[in-house]
Order: C-alpha cells, then structure tokens, then sequence
C-alpha cells in the first residue's frame, strides 16, 4: 500500500536545455523525478536551482530563463503534468 | 509553406511559386534576413544558429495561423535557416501573396515581429575575440506588442 | 536604381545585388506587383501600361529620395514595367535594404503609398467586354496620407 | 510698336495628354498659343473647356484631371511660364 502510493506521488518529466543554458548546465536533456508538489515551472525553477552553484545562478532571476511545455512557450505559473517535456532557454534570438 | 533548413533557399523559386500558381494573387511582400557582419561589438566571422526542432515548427505555423486569421491574405511561407552561417547569407525568408498589397505588407511584419520573439531559434557568434550568444533585443519585444495594443 | 521598361524582372538578380556588395544588410524587404486575372468586372485578358516618360523617372527618384530622409536604409531599387501584360505577369519591384527591419518596412511600403498615387502611371484593362481605364482608388489616396499624419 | 506687344504678350507652351484623355482629344501633344492672362492650371483648363464639347466635358469638373508643369505633379493653383511643359492627366493607376 506504501509503496503504491509513492509510485503514485512520482511524477516523470523530460526536460531540455538550449543555447547557453545548455552550455551551462552541460547537457540537452534529462528525465526528471519530481516530487508531487513540483508542478509549476516557477517551482521547478525552484527546485532545479537546489541542485548547486550552476543551477542556482541559472534560475537565480539574474536572466530572463524562458520555458516551453510540450513545445508550447509558456509564462512561469504554467502547469505539466506527468509525462510531459519542458524546456528551458533563453529568450529568442531567430530571424 | 514552413521549412526549417540548413541549406541556403531561391527566394526566386518561392516567389514564382506564390505567383504562378495563383492568378488571383496582386501583391506579394517578403523579408529576407541576413548575417551582418558587424553586431553590437567586433566584426562576425560567422553565425551558429541552434534551435528547438520539434517545436521549431509549431511555433512557425501558429505565428502563420494568427496571420491568416488577423488579414486576409493567400498565402504564406517562411523558411528559417539553421546551423553555421557567414555574412551576407541568407538566414530567413517571409513572403505573404494576398490580392491587395496591404494585407500582405502588414502580415509579413507580423509574422517577422513575432518570429523574432517565439519562435525557438537561437544565434551564437563568433569573432576575432572568441563566441558569445547574441542577445534579445528589447526593440523586437516593443515590435511584437505594437500587434496587441 | 530605379528603371521603367518593358522586359520583366529577375526578382533574385535584384535581391543578390542588394546583398552581396554590402554586409552591413540585415533585411531586405520586397514589394512585387502582379495582374490579378479579375478585377472590378469581368475576367482580365490583358493589361496595359501607359506612362509619361520624361516625369517618370524623377517621380520615382523623389519618391526614393523622400523615403531615404525619412527612414536610415541603405538601398532602394524601383523596378516599373509598361505596355502590355497577362495576368500573373510582375508588375513593379520595390525593395529596400537596410541595417534593421523596421526601417525597411516602413520604406517599402511608403514607396509603394506614393509610387500609387505620385507617379504617371495609368493601367487599361481589356477583357471580354472590351477595354476600359482602371479607375483610380480612394483606399491609395488614404494608404498614401496615412504618411503624412 | 504694337505688333511688337503682341508677340510679348502671347506665351506658348507645349501641352500633353495622358491615358483616356488622350483618347478623348484624339492627340497626345500639341503647342499652344495662351493670352498672357492664362497663367494656372485652373485658368489653362478653363481656356481650353471653350474649344467645343469634348473640351468642355473633359474640364467641367465631373472628372479628376490631373495636372503636372515640367514633370512635377501639381495642384491647380499652380503657375506656368512661357516655354513650359503642361500635362493633363487622369489619376494615375500604376504599381
């Protein structure tokens, strides 16, 4: 029954680095557990940013860190949900 | 018509292609982009272009949706270029048929305006002095709200 | 460059010379003009252009000089064919070259706002009902005054 | 002493015609001879309104006739010397 519910309270998420967020943290992709409560990418932010020096001066606020769910670009409050791919870039530098 | 591409592109191609098949068709209006060889600091060598493939797309064509639905206009093609570039190359095409010129002057700027701040591309170039990210400019997110006021 | 004849255009030979004598471009933004197969009436069969030779070119060249004080572009070509055309057939080539794209919207579509209702220029339809004279429209004498607002 | 004054006093200039007023007057050039108090455009238009009932229609007013002096496009104010090149013409409808 524990062990049920925590498989349960587990949620799975791909996430993707570009451009110089991807230089930074030194690779593309990852598959990511997160804790049930991690669910905006404000918070995700959050709990990226415990991870060390590195990710804390990412998602510090320092620059402007954007983020796509399931290639959608999307403001910090926006929700995933299990399963989904997030990704974090910097602002857009095309055309 | 969206492409994403490393190759170089014939903007004569897609012209006669908008024009030929359609004699309906009285104006069209493209912007070509370029690599400049001087930016904000010493003289670029070359320019990288990385980007998000499989969003790449569907941000395009969501730009080109809003288009279709805010003018009236023909048809649309934007084809961006990806990988390493030097000056005086080609980095995207936007060209809009419509069959007066307005909608097509005033879709092309959009779909420019707003590919320049949502769609997944990303510039690093490189120079005398080593590579370094280009940065966002200010002035194309005051462009893209020009479109919502 | 600005010229008036009978013989079309190469679209691409324009764009390639605007660009590749000058890396300082970093946009080209272009106006090409075409027969619509209808108009007012019936369907179109051809087009006819009449113009006033000696105002002509320095019409045009006031045009170009005007959007040249007004906007900070780096080139400006005016391309005008005359006498006689079928539907989708190009008409008129604007293009300006520029350090940054607004510059050269703006241009462009200015040119295109005067070149409309500045320069002597005057189109007559055939069709199966016979020929008539294009009449002029109220919406470029707007487009035009939009400029001077 | 008085033919004298009358060759001063008569300005000449050369007149065009343009797209479907050229049709209408059947010609698309012609010198012609002013008295020296056809000085505008209005007075010019009004001048040649007397030739007959083409000249009249095409000048009465129910249709825009554009005017240019020496290839500049002008308004109906303005004023031409002797020598100049006069041209009337429709809206123009190019581009």
């Amino acid at each position: 029954m524990n062990s049920f519910q925590l498989e349960v309270n587990i949620m799975q998420i791909k996430v993707l680095y570009f451009a110089r967020i991807k230089e930074a943290v030194n690779y593309s992709s990852e598959d990511v557990d997160l804790p049930e409560d991690i669910e905006t990418i404000t918070a995700l932010k959050h709990w990226l940013s415990k991870r060390g020096e590195v990710w804390a001066n990412l998602f510090s606020g320092k620059l402007v860190v954007r983020a796509a769910i399931n290639h959608n670009l999307v403001d910090d409050l926006a929700t995933f949900e299990d399963g989904d791919e997030v990704a974090f870039f910097p602002p857009v530098t095309g055309g | 018509m969206i492409r994403v591409q490393t190759d170089d592109f014939d903007m004569a191609q897609v012209l006669d292609d908008l024009r030929k098949h359609n004699p309906k068709v009285g104006a069209i209006v493209s912007f070509v982009g370029l690599v400049r060889d001087i930016n904000d600091s010493a003289e670029v060598t070359t320019l990288t272009l990385e980007h998000y493939p499989e969003m790449t797309q569907k941000a395009l064509q969501a730009i080109v949706d809003q288009a279709k639905q805010r003018w009236d206009i023909i048809d649309a093609v934007v084809i961006h270029r990806v990988g390493t570039l030097l000056p005086t190359d080609q980095i995207v095409l936007v060209a809009i048929s419509s069959a007066h010129r307005q909608a097509a002057f005033s879709a092309c700027e959009f779909v420019m305006d707003y590919l320049k701040t949502q769609a997944p591309f990303w510039k690093k170039e490189t120079n005398s002095q080593g590579a370094r990210w280009v940065e966002a400019k200010a002035s194309d997110d005051e462009a893209q709200a020009r479109w919502t006021q």
